[in-house]
This record gives structure tokens, C-alpha cells and sequence, in this order.
């Protein structure tokens, strides 16, 4: 094994003008180890998830060692490591919605969809999420289903939302 | 630096300001059993088998981290503290695959002491059975996640004495794992100096030198003399 | 008075248990003075008696024929011993927990076999889904846990359950 | 796990409020919180605006505001003038827009509040602003004494005078724990830190069932800045920073533009009403992790680390951000700061009764008519709440439990609706206060499925740090499901039960140490549920499905 002596500066993984986004908002956080979580956003909101390179990428511009950047990006469930899917479906389990019978959407979405949460349809048309609580209780079960929020849905509701998309 | 006195069952002993309960009682000659802490690292208060109580304190406190104060009383071994640590110990055990006859630490390691130490003959609750990966891709060392107990002894050592900070943690719960920069095989990592300082420290058989058969692994402790690793066995 | 009457059996386990057993040497006979043997390995009857006060139990529940069993010693005995790992934790036969019995039995029957190779029939008996310790199908009463446990240790556990004591195996016996 | 939150409403050309230059006759206030907003309130408020313009209403204005409460009944049109709230004003509902219309113009029509029990009931102090302001507007938040109680302070006041007013308010930290704020903030200000202090306001409501700090940072964003900033001058620090839940984008947009508007009209930032003291607070975004609740677990993740705590002491208030001496308390408490500087702490202390002051805002949810968000004096009974305010179950339910304080509360049976809601009878009956969520629960809900669904949230929310935690929940998660099964023993009872007072009395945090709650207070209330699955194989609510214990047995269960 080898250690990499003298390594290059740290240069965007590919030619792909998003990373200039991405730059601009290390340069603003002064590329200091600290700003990790909130360039770990920015990474996100610009390409959808977080890959290898992209971590690699940001572990070199804010000098945090490898292992400590994919800690922190595997810590938070916010962040995801694969593409997602053209449309998401994010189902609600607080406490309201799951004894509303956010748990009976869940399974609609499996026999109909077959995708657990966490999972993207094989054509990936329809990723599934389930958020631990939107804080939208007083409309419990809600459901997500492309930036709308719908509240005191049924399984059937979902159902025709997700086969009219 | 003042001296405080405190009685740590039930014996008047003293410490510098700043100390921790577990200092004083090592100093004193008594027994406080620990698996995460490792003298000459720094201290994460992270396996709970230090916990101790405090005269006139709801809460247990985790002596490696608890600093002591003046006049304080301090029990190390009670009936509760016992049933606390031994359940701790079996959910190691439950938590990943232990199979200590077939473990390259076996009569060497902390887990399997602590097992006898505190008394426990066999687990009342379930083998959790998680699969888990064996990374042998460096030419010397390989890690057996089967029997990583996350003390992250490897992840500071690596950190603040080799200052390499080859190792980390990864997701949470019972889901967290230990790894090698970006997760990549430890035989390809980028930082990793193939120092062996975290085979050195690892209580278990999940950090080991190859070519060490079942219940081969010893430890050289010449090797790391300021770091106090495995204080005694029992058998 | 009648001797107290002991009962051995060999379930998952690599019968290192029963050689255990056997290193206690010429204090066997010590022992077999004093109880009867009544069932298992050393001695030759086909059914698991009645009425049976102690038995060691070497070895994980791991076949339908161990559960079988096991329940039947749990119903004619007094005071069960797991003995050794296998019994206390499941042990080496429970490593194939994470894999599943299918691709066990493909390793072992077809792909590491060279002339004829054929996964059991239905004589032999079942594999459950995971191997268990026995604590985990029946209610056990003491537990000896080593691999093996020693000689001495054994002895010391039973010359102290065919004197009325209950024997304390805490702290003097280590798993591995 | 994957998670997401809440997405920010989409960009589109935005209508501006409809403010008369003359005096006005009456407003129309649409919520735009986020369950209104999910329900078109932002097509509402456009509705109305070209209603009141096509009738001429010259005198009539139209305005967004935050959150009005009443959530179940959205989108909600308030008319304050009339005292009246206009529910179910839906897009597109052509009578409901004109009734609100016709009330502008004179008319009558909607409920009125004064008599209305959901909000007659109410004290609010928190909520003051919420549903009174365009939360994106300072000037509105000006209008209604906004940044004068900061302007009080930095002027007549020194830091120990702030610090003596908020500890005789005796308001006590509303993010769970109700640890006295005036403490707090005296420990802060005592520790010298040449090198500087932190205002850290905790925004990472995680509490499933909780939206408390989600409406006042999106109806009232100003308001907790404002409080950040009289805590940064009593304490002695200069920098605060806001933490909020990614899931909470609407919050954080506001949040952004609230600090962007309050340091151009100089009210933050550097000498603040013209005096040396100086003042800026920035945001940090969390990634869903519920354990950032806890403080030591929330300044890792601010300093862009894994957000796993350390054990405490040190305390934050010494050792805290950067190693700094860090104040950090919750929306809640922060936002009710003004009030208390303003209009001083004899007011304050007059609310609440015995050791618990003030008023508390709750999330109402489940099994109740009026689900939304609420504030009431403490001391306030259950029944009081659930039944006065919350208008009783829907549909004739009949009332079972109710659950206060998330994942490290418990639920409290009908016996218990006399009680008196405070800190101190919530802990002796087995809950905590925590942070506001409420839910409501009626006869069609298994108690021991409710104690699994939370553990299962401690076990997926687990930092993975210390092992009690770690390996407890999963452990105490395994139990449970296999009660809710059919499978389980009463050994494995005791198991759980055994387990459970180990993993409280060994984790590192509150997330560890709070987790069995959940489990505690079913069993001490409803263990008949727990013996019903465990002996008789039945489920009483019909919720829980019962499995052959045979068949789970060949597959690997175990079970005896």
C-alpha cells in the first residue's frame, strides 16, 4: 500500500458545470472542516445524492479525512448514496399517522408498487420514503407525493395518486 | 492541581482535581471493569461497564469520565450495578456473531474475561445473527466485523496517536460499522500507514494479524508501552 | 434410597462434550457408583426413559429431530444441564444462522461433493431455519458453558447435583 | 432508512398582501402554515385578494399570516376585526370564499372566537404573533412591539437584570426536560470565556407527534431571534445559531429571510439600538437524526460531526460549541422570551400554577376533533384539553390513552384525565412533559403496538454510541413484536421488563434512558393488554395479528 504523497489540489470529480454550485458554497463556508453537514447539502439539492466521487470530493476541498465524511453522510438519514427515482412517494410515520394507518399505505405501496420504503421501482419512475415525522399531525396520515403534502389520505387515495403520475 | 478526598467503597481515598473516579480507584487498587477505555486514548464513556454509584445521585455515572468531587462517595459493586454490567456484556455477545472457540482471540480477549468476571453462564435473550463481513484485503491485518463490539479504540488510536485517521464509524444503531476511509477495502486504503496500532488495542478478535490460527492472537504490548492494553487476564 | 438416575444426549454438537465426560478418567467410576445411568451415549438403550433426574444435553436444536427430542427430555427430566456451548449459545452450528439451511446443504451436499451428489432425502431429519441454544425451546436449569467444558468442571457440576447442591458455574467457566 | 421531509412549495409568481393606504374596516389573515398550505391556502389568499379588489373593498386588507391553530379545519381565514374564524375556506369553494368576503364587507358568518371553546380556553404568549403577522414581513412583526423588548434590554437593562427577570419568571425549558431556564442562563453568563459564547436555539423537534417549534419558526420566525438576541446579552455571547430540522424547509426558508430582513433594519448584527452590543445568528440545517435533540449530540452535528452525544458533565453552559460556554434552549423557550422582558416576570409567573409557569403550547393529534396547535396556561387538566379544547373524540370514539412526550413519554389512561398538566405530576405519573405533541388515542388502538411503535423509533434512531441503547432497543424492539405476535411468554415479560430498567438506568442519553418509558407506562396502566397477547393470544383492540407459535418455531423463532 502506498500513501499518496504530495496530493494534487482537489479538483471536481467531473466535468460538470453543477460543481461550480458546489465550490461557490465551500469558498462561502471558508472550506473549513466544520461546514461538512451544509456542503453535504449542497452536494445533494444540486445532483439528488451523494456518490463515492462526490464524497471523495468534498473530503479533499474541506481537508476531512474519507472515513469521517462517509461517517457523517451515512449518520444522517437526510442523505442518500443513489439516485432517486423521477417521482418520490414519502409516507409519514408519526406517531398520528402510524395509528391513522400510515402502516396500511405502506403495504398498499408494496402489493401495488412492490418497493419498501427506501426502495425505487426497477423502471425508476416512483422512489418510497418514509419520514419519521413531517409535523403535519393534525392531517395524519399525510403522504407526500411529489413536494405536494396530502393530508387524511387512505390507502386508495395513494393508490390513485401514484398510478395517475 | 488541589487533592481531593472521596471514599470509593467505603474506603477514604484521595485524587488530584480533574481526576476521574476510575483513575482514583485504579491508583487505589480497585477493580472497576471497562471495555471502551484504554489509558494513553481518550475517553467516550461509551460502553456503560464503568457505571458507578454516587451517594445522593439518582443517575450512574460512567467513572472514566467522571471527574471526582470533594467529599464524594462512591460504590463500585452493588447487587444492581452487577445485574447492569452483566446484561451489557450479554448484549455484546448477542449483538454480533461471538464464537469464542472458533475466535482467533479466544482466551485472549477482554469480551470473553468480562464474561467470566461478571458472572455470565449464558444469554437469556436472542443471538441477534447479523450478517456481517470479514475484510482481508491488507497484507498483514484483517477485521472481522463478527466480532466488533464499537469500542472505536482502532478509530482513536489511528486518530490521535498514529494521526492517520484511517478508521471511522459508519451509519447508527445496531447498523453502525467500522471502516477504512470511504468505505473502501482496508488492503486499498489511502491513509492507512499498516501501523498495527489498532490490532494492538482491539479487546476482541475483530481487529488481527494474519496468519494466527484460532486462539492465536497475542498481543505485543512492548509494542505500544504507553498504552495500557488488556490489564490482566483471568484465566 | 435409589440412586439418583442420569441421562446424557448428543444433539447439534461434535460430540467434544461427551469426551469431556469422559477425561474425568477413574473419577467415572466414582460417579457411575453413584447414580444409574439411564440413557445416552456410554450405555445402550433406544428410548429416553421416564423419571429421569439429571441430564446433560450436549449440542444445539438445529433438526426437527432435536426438537423432537429435546422436548421429550425436557418432559421426563428433573433438572436439565445444558452442557457446552453448542447447548448454552449454539455455537458453531449456529454460524449458519446468517447463511440459511438451503445454502448449507448446497455447499455441503452438492458443490463439495464429487461422486453423486444429492442433497439428503427424507430420512434424514429437517434442518430448522436457525440453530438454537436449547434455552431457547425449553426451559434449562443449569448451564455449563466451555468448548468443551473441562473435565473437573463437570465433574464438580455433577458430583454437586447428585449431592442435592445446586451447582454455581458463574465465574469459573468461560465461554470458547 | 431513507427520509425526507416536507418539500418547499414550489416557486411561482407571488401575489403581494392587499394593504389599504387609509385606515382599514377589517383583514382577512389566510394561513399559510404548513397544513393550510397544504391544502391550497396559498391559492385561497389569491382567491380573496381578487374577490375583495372585483367588489371595491378599498378599506379591506389581505394578508398572510402563520399559523391560526385550528389545523384540522383548514385552510383557515381569520377576520380579527369581527373576531371571527372562517374554517374549510377551500380552493375553488366558491360560497366559502364569498362568505369570507361578505364577513369583509359586514356581513356575518365563520366562528366566532370569543365563545368558541378551542379558543376561548387559550393563553397565548408563544403563539402571540402566530396567525397576527406576515411572518415574512419584519415590518409586521415591528408593528406589534416586535424588537422592543430587545431594545429594553440592550437600553435600561444589564445582563444581570435580564438574567434576574427571566429566573423570577420561573419558566422552565420547554424542549422536555424542564430544567429552569434562569439557571441555565446564569451558569452561561458566569463561565468566562475570553474567546466567546453561543446562543444555540434547538429547532430539531423530533419528537414524532410534535410541530410545536415547526409553526413558530414559520409563523413567527422574528420573534425567536429576537429572544436569541435578549439571551445572548444576558449571557455575554455575540453569535447564535439556529438548528432546524431539514424536514422543516418552509421554517427554514422563513428563518433565512427573517434573518435577512432583521439585520438590513439593523436589529441584528453588529451595536444593536445603537449600544456596543452586537448580534448574528446563522442556520445550520440537520439531516434527520432525532437524536440531535440532545445538546451534546446537537453541538457535534453543528460542528460537522456525526451527531452522537458524550456524556455530560461537562455541561454545554461550560463546555459547550467549539468548547465553548454554550447557552442552548429550545424555540419554544426562546420565542417566549420577548414576553417576558417586555412585559416583566410577575406577568409571566402569574400564569401556570405550583412549580410549573407560563404557558405551554401543545400539538394536538389522533383521536381528537379539533387536531392543531395550542397554548394554554400550565396546570391545565388532561380532560380540560382533550375534551374542552380538542372537542372530544370524533365519531363518538371513546378516549383510551393519551400520549405525551414522544419517544421518552407515556401514555396516560382515563383515570388520569383529572390530572393536572405539569412537570411535575407528568413525571409522577410516568410521562414527561416533552416537548408538546399530544396524541389522542381511542379504543381501536393496542397499547403494547403503540409501546413497539416507539421502541422500534428509539431502536432506528439509536446513534449507536453507547451499548445499552444500541443493542437495548433492538433488543427490548424483539420482545415486543413478539408480544404483539402471540409468541411471547411471560418470562419473556419479565425479560422485557428487566430490560427495560437497565437500559434507563445505564445509557449514555435521554434518548437511551427514555426509551423504556414508553414500555413502563403501558405496562403500569394497561398490563391486561399485555397478559391478553401473552396468555390468551388475542389482541383486545384488533389491531396486533396472532402467529402459530409452532410454525414460528421451525422458523428459527425460538420461544418456550
Amino acid at each position: 500500500m502506498t500513501v499518496a504523497a504530495d496530493a494534487p489540489p482537489a479538483s471536481p470529480p467531473r466535468d460538470d458545470k453543477r460543481w461550480r454550485q458546489v465550490d461557490v458554497r465551500i469558498r462561502r463556508l471558508g472550506a473549513r472542516p466544520d461546514a461538512l453537514i451544509e456542503v453535504l447539502h449542497t452536494v445533494q439539492e444540486v445532483f439528488g445524492y451523494l456518490d463515492d466521487d462526490a464524497l471523495s470530493y468534498v473530503s479533499e476541498a474541506l481537508g476531512v479525512p474519507p472515513s469521517r465524511v462517509l461517517g457523517v453522510a451515512t449518520f444522517y438519514s437526510h442523505f442518500v448514496r443513489k439516485p432517486q427515482g423521477e417521482h418520490t412517494c414519502v409516507v409519514c410515520m408519526g406517531t398520528a399517522c402510524y395509528i391513522n394507518g400510515a402502516g396500511a399505505i405502506l403495504n398498499r405501496i408494496h402489493d401495488t408498487l412492490g418497493i419498501d420504503a427506501g426502495g425505487t421501482t426497477p423502471d425508476g419512475r416512483i422512489s418510497l420514503l418514509r419520514a419519521r415525522c413531517l409535523g403535519a399531525c393534525s392531517m395524519a396520515p399525510a403522504v407526500v407525493v411529489d413536494d405536494e403534502v396530502h393530508g387524511r389520505i387512505s390507502p386508495d387515495g395513494v393508490q390513485q395518486m401514484l398510478e395517475a403520475l | 492541581m488541589s487533592v481531593l478526598t472521596l471514599t470509593i467503597e467505603g474506603r477514604d481515598v484521595a485524587g488530584q482535581t480533574g481526576g476521574t473516579i476510575l483513575q482514583v480507584a485504579r491508583e487505589n487498587g480497585i477493580h472497576i471493569p471497562t471495555l471502551c477505555h484504554l489509558q494513553g486514548l481518550s475517553d467516550v464513556g461509551a460502553c456503560r461497564l464503568c457505571v458507578v454509584e454516587v451517594e445522593g445521585q439518582r443517575k450512574l455515572f460512567p467513572a472514566c469520565v467522571t471527574t471526582i468531587d470533594e467529599g464524594m462517595k462512591v460504590t463500585v459493586n452493588s447487587e444492581r450495578l452487577a445485574a447492569h454490567r452483566r446484561r451489557i456484556v450479554e448484549l455484546l455477545f448477542t449483538e454480533r456473531n461471538h464464537v469464542c472457540s472458533v475466535c482467533v482471540a479466544d482466551r485472549n480477549c477482554e469480551l470473553q474475561d468480562l464474561a467470566v468476571e461478571l458472572g455470565l453462564t449464558h444469554f437469556d435473550l436472542p443471538l441477534l445473527s447479523p450478517q456481517a463481513s470479514v475484510d482481508a484485503t491488507h497484507e498483514r491485518f484483517g477485521i472481522d466485523h463478527n466480532r466488533c463490539v464499537l469500542c472505536t479504540r482502532c478509530v482513536r488510536v489511528c486518530d490521535e496517536i498514529e494521526g492517520a485517521h484511517t478508521w471511522d464509524v459508519m451509519g447508527r444503531g445496531t447498523e453502525a460499522r467500522l471502516i477504512t476511509d470511504m468505505g473502501t477495502p482496508w488492503g486499498d486504503s489511502n491513509t492507512c500507514t499498516s501501523c498495527g496500532k489498532c490490532v494492538q488495542v482491539c479487546p476482541t478478535g475483530a481487529l488481527f494479524e494474519k496468519g494466527r490460527s484460532v486462539a492465536e492472537a497475542r498481543r505485543r504490548r512492548p509494542y505500544l508501552p504507553y498504552l495500557v492494553a488488556h490489564e490482566g487476564r483471568t484465566r | 434410597m435409589s440412586k439418583p438416575r442420569l441421562a446424557t444426549i448428543w444433539l447439534d454438537g461434535c460430540s467434544g462434550c461427551h469426551m469431556s465426560l469422559l477425561d474425568m478418567d477413574e473419577r467415572l467410576l466414582e460417579i457411575t457408583d453413584r447414580v444409574d445411568i439411564v440413557y445416552g451415549a456410554l450405555v445402550d438403550f433406544k428410548e429416553f426413559p421416564e423419571n429421569v433426574d439429571v441430564t446433560l444435553v450436549e449440542g444445539a436444536i438445529s433438526s426437527e429431530d432435536d426438537l423432537r427430542k429435546i422436548h421429550e427430555v425436557r418432559r421426563n427430566t428433573r433438572i436439565l444441564v445444558s452442557l457446552g456451548d453448542c447447548a448454552v449459545t449454539s455455537n458453531v452450528p449456529g454460524m449458519r444462522n446468517q447463511i440459511g439451511p438451503a445454502a448449507i446443504l448446497e455447499r455441503a451436499y452438492l458443490e463439495n461433493v464429487t461422486i453423486n451428489p444429492q442433497l439428503p432425502g427424507p430420512m434424514v431429519p429437517r434442518l430448522l431455519a436457525m440453530s438454537r441454544p436449547v434455552h431457547a425451546v425449553v426451559k434449562v436449569d443449569v448451564f455449563v458453558p466451555g468448548c468443551p467444558p473441562s473435565a473437573d468442571l463437570i465433574h464438580s457440576v455433577l458430583d454437586d447435583l447428585i449431592s442435592g447442591r445446586v451447582p454455581v458455574t458463574a465465574g469459573v467457566t468461560c465461554f470458547g | 432508512m431513507t427520509e425526507a421531509g416536507t418539500p418547499t412549495p414550489a416557486r411561482r409568481r407571488r401575489q403581494e398582501p392587499l394593504i389599504p393606504d387609509g385606515p382599514v374596516r377589517a383583514s382577512a389573515h389566510v394561513c399559510m402554515a404548513a397544513g393550510c398550505l397544504s391544502m391550497q391556502a396559498d391559492t385561497v389568499f389569491d382567491s380573496l385578494c381578487e374577490r375583495v379588489t372585483a367588489r371595491g373593498l378599498t378599506d379591506v386588507a389581505v394578508k398572510r399570516v402563520g399559523c391560526l391553530g385550528l389545523c384540522a379545519a383548514g385552510p383557515l381565514v381569520a377576520v380579527p376585526e369581527k373576531g371571527r374564524i372562517y374554517d374549510h375556506v377551500a380552493a375553488g369553494d366558491e360560497a366559502a370564499l364569498d362568505g369570507v368576503v361578505d364577513g369583509l364587507a359586514g356581513g356575518e358568518g365563520g366562528r366566532p372566537t370569543a365563545t368558541d371553546p378551542f379558543f376561548s380556553h387559550q393563553v397565548k404568549v408563544v403563539l402571540e404573533h402566530c396567525g397576527r403577522i406576515d411572518p415574512e414581513r419584519v415590518e409586521d412583526y415591528v408593528a406589534v412591539g416586535g424588537y422592543e423588548s430587545l431594545t429594553k434590554a440592550v437600553t435600561t437593562m444589564s445582563p444581570a437584570e435580564v438574567l434576574g427577570e427571566v429566573t423570577r419568571s420561573g419558566i422552565r425549558g420547554r424542549g422536555g426536560a424542564g430544567y429552569p431556564t434562569g439557571l441555565k442562563w446564569t451558569t452561561v453568563a458566569k463561565t468566562d470565556s475570553p474567546h466567546g459564547k453561543y446562543v444555540v436555539c434547538n429547532g430539531d423537534e423530533g419528537d414524532p407527534g410534535a410541530f410545536m417549534d415547526r409553526s413558530v419558526l414559520e409563523s413567527s420566525p422574528q420573534q425567536v431571534l429576537e429572544g436569541m438576541a435578549i439571551a445572548g446579552y444576558a449571557v455575554g455571547a455575540n453569535q447564535g445559531y439556529v438548528y432546524v430540522r431539514a424536514e422543516y424547509p418552509l421554517a427554514v426558508k422563513r428563518l433565512t429571510t427573517a434573518i435577512r430582513q432583521a439585520e438590513h433594519a439593523g436589529l441584528l448584527g453588529p451595536r444593536i439600538a445603537d449600544t456596543s452590543f452586537g448580534f448574528d445568528v446563522e442556520i445550520r440545517i440537520g439531516a434527520g437524526a432525532f437524536v440531535c435533540g440532545e445538546e451534546t449530540a446537537l453541538i457535534a452535528s453543528i460542528e460537522g460531526g456525526r451527531g452522537t452525544p458524550r456524556p455530560r458533565p461537562p455541561y454545554p453552559a461550560a463546555s459547550g460549541l467549539w468548547g465553548k460556554p454554550t447557552l442552548i434552549n429550545n424555540v419554544e423557550t426562546l420565542a417566549s422570551i420577548p414576553a417576558i422582558i417586555g412585559r416583566g416576570a410577575e406577568w409571566y409567573s402569574a400564569i401556570g400554577s405550583g412549580k410549573s409557569l407560563g404557558t405551554k403550547v401543545f400539538a394536538l393529534a389522533g383521536a381528537v376533533v379539533n387536531t392543531g396547535l395550542i397554548e394554554v396556561p400550565l396546570g391545565l387538566t388532561l380532560r380540560e384539553i382533550v375534551f374542552d379544547i380538542g372537542g372530544g373524540l370524533p365519531g363518538g370514539g371513546k378516549f383510551k390513552a393519551v400520549q405525551t412526550g414522544g419517544p421518552s413519554g407515556g401514555c396516560m389512561p382515563e383515570s388520569l384525565l383529572d390530572m393536572s398538566v405539569d412537570y411535575e405530576s407528568l413525571a409522577q405519573a410516568g410521562s414527561i412533559m416533552g416537548s408538546g405533541g399530544m396524541i389522542v388515542m381511542d379504543q381501536g388502538t393496542c397499547m403494547v403496538d403503540v409501546a413497539k411503535f416507539f421502541m422500534d423509533f428509539c431502536r432506528e434512531e439509536s446513534c449507536g454510541k453507547c451499548v445499552p441503547c444500541r443493542v437495548g432497543t433492538t433488543q427490548m424492539y424483539r420482545l415486543l413484536d413478539r408480544i404483539t405476535r402471540g409468541l411471547a411468554s411471560r418470562d419473556e415479560l419479565a425479560e422485557l421488563e428487566s430490560l427495560a430498567g437497565m437500559v434507563r438506568d445505564t445509557s449514555l442519553c435521554g434518548l437511551g434512558q427514555g426509551s423504556p418509558n414508553p414500555v413502563f407506562s403501558t405496562l403500569r396502566y394497561f398490563r391486561d393488554e399485555y397478559m391478553a397477547h401473552i396468555d390468551d393470544r388475542v389482541c383486545p383492540a384488533g389491531v396486533c395479528k396472532m402467529e402459530p407459535r409452532e410454525a414460528a418455531v421451525a422458523a428459527g423463532e425460538g420461544g418456550r
